[in-house]
């Protein structure tokens, strides 16, 4: 992966009365349209002391069965790129200040057209320990990133095309 | 007056017909006062704008937000992204 | 991945009075000796219903904080091959009982001799939404696996080694 | 009398200095019988086989548990993968 994509290490807040030894934790925050490489990332976020890597992907349905049955034939991914990195980084730092044994965290969503199957969204966060919350902070993450991260998809269909609607929520932006 | 640069994303760079546009808005504009702005000036926007959400300098804005001098705008639908 | 570990698919329970199309679901159960790919194996359990997919993933940790602090060389992992998957496919079955919603499911141990940040094992768990409890089962499945799946590690210090003592619990077993 | 075949795994393994064993027991014997057996035969697992899992034909069993002949019997300790 492109160095310049390993955004601002982040240390873990100790008091600052101790002498300890930093540590630096990897962020990755990323759109990008190239394939989401699942072991490299994985990679990436993976320090000495982990021990758990707790992985959030979400694929392009080509058969939907829930609420609205459909078909998908492929989805139009489109991103406010610079800001949509900047509200990654954002839940980045939630996720620590709610889960303070997270280490590395990825954040990565893909854009352009997208097939069934295809991987468009990744979260991982790794930590020491599986029983720490490194499942919820992953969740926390996907849950957070569709609501602030701006990304947009369309649908095209057999025979239609239309914009996925996000839900308004302006309380969840600030 | 101030110059400000507009981003549309999704249906409202669908519906207006362009990525972004140079704008010239009064000086003590809110967000409130710019979609009104381009409600007039972009027909085609006329009753998306309204409920769009809207970022200054890549930060989530509000009606009430006052919009600083060279300010990056940009409007767009709530995310879908995932 | 070699077709031989896509073990037995299995159907959704349906009802028997319903006529209906009966999808089948891939579950890989795996003792290996080879690199654990994430990206061919979520790749294995994807179907073209799925959108959302939870993963855990393991790896040897080379620094330990919590509890006994030490440093970690390697570990050296064996399994009962034959049993280990096995077991793998019961607690698959576990997880397609408790939660009907998951599609594919991979359970993957990595043995031999593996350095800190090496993923050891896998866990991947599909499902349509992410909102129906995919997250709990691959959490339900390295427990899981933790407690009845014989495999067992030898831990290599700088200067000892031992084995590692899993909890003896007969009443998980069954 | 029947016979079984036995496999010893992790610490097991390396005490008994072997990965199985072939051996012939009392036709009613149960898993418990086969513990005193192994204890009495390897002298290096007494004190750890009485504690170890047993499977028959990869299967958790129990002290109480019928061996069949012919059985593939594993004796190891509690797990620790992942």
């Amino acid at each position: 992966m492109n160095p310049r994509f390993l955004w601002g290490r982040k240390s873990r807040c100790f008091p600052q009365s101790l002498e300890v030894e930093l540590s630096d934790f990897p962020t990755i925050a990323l759109i990008t349209e190239e394939e989401i490489d699942l072991n490299d990332l994985v990679a990436h976020v993976t320090l000495p002391s982990t021990g758990a890597a707790a992985i959030f992907a979400g694929m392009v349905r080509g058969i939907t069965s829930r609420d609205n049955p459909h078909e998908t034939v492929y989805l139009e991914y489109e991103a406010y790129k610079p800001m949509a990195e900047e509200k990654m980084k954002q839940v980045a730092d939630e996720i620590r200040a709610r889960w303070n044994t997270v280490e590395g965290i990825a954040i990565v969503q893909r854009i352009g057209r997208l097939y069934p199957r295809t991987p468009t969204v990744l979260i991982a966060c790794t930590s020491p320990h599986r029983d720490t919350g490194v499942f919820d902070a992953a969740r926390y993450g996907i849950d957070r990133l569709k609501e602030i991260v701006p990304v947009w998809k369309k649908e095209f269909g057999p025979n239609s095309e239309q914009w996925v609607e996000g839900d308004h929520l302006p309380e969840v932006l600030k | 007056m101030k110059n400000i640069t507009v981003f549309f994303f999704a249906t409202l760079r669908e519906r207006a017909g362009m990525k972004f546009t140079h704008l010239e808005i009064p000086a003590d504009a809110t967000v409130a006062n710019l979609k009104t702005i381009l409600g007039q000036k972009f027909l085609s926007l006329n009753g998306l704008v309204e409920s769009s959400l809207v970022a200054i300098n890549q930060e989530y804005a509000f009606d009430e937000s006052q919009i600083p001098v060279g300010a990056e705008i940009a409007l767009f639908p709530p995310v879908s992204g995932g």
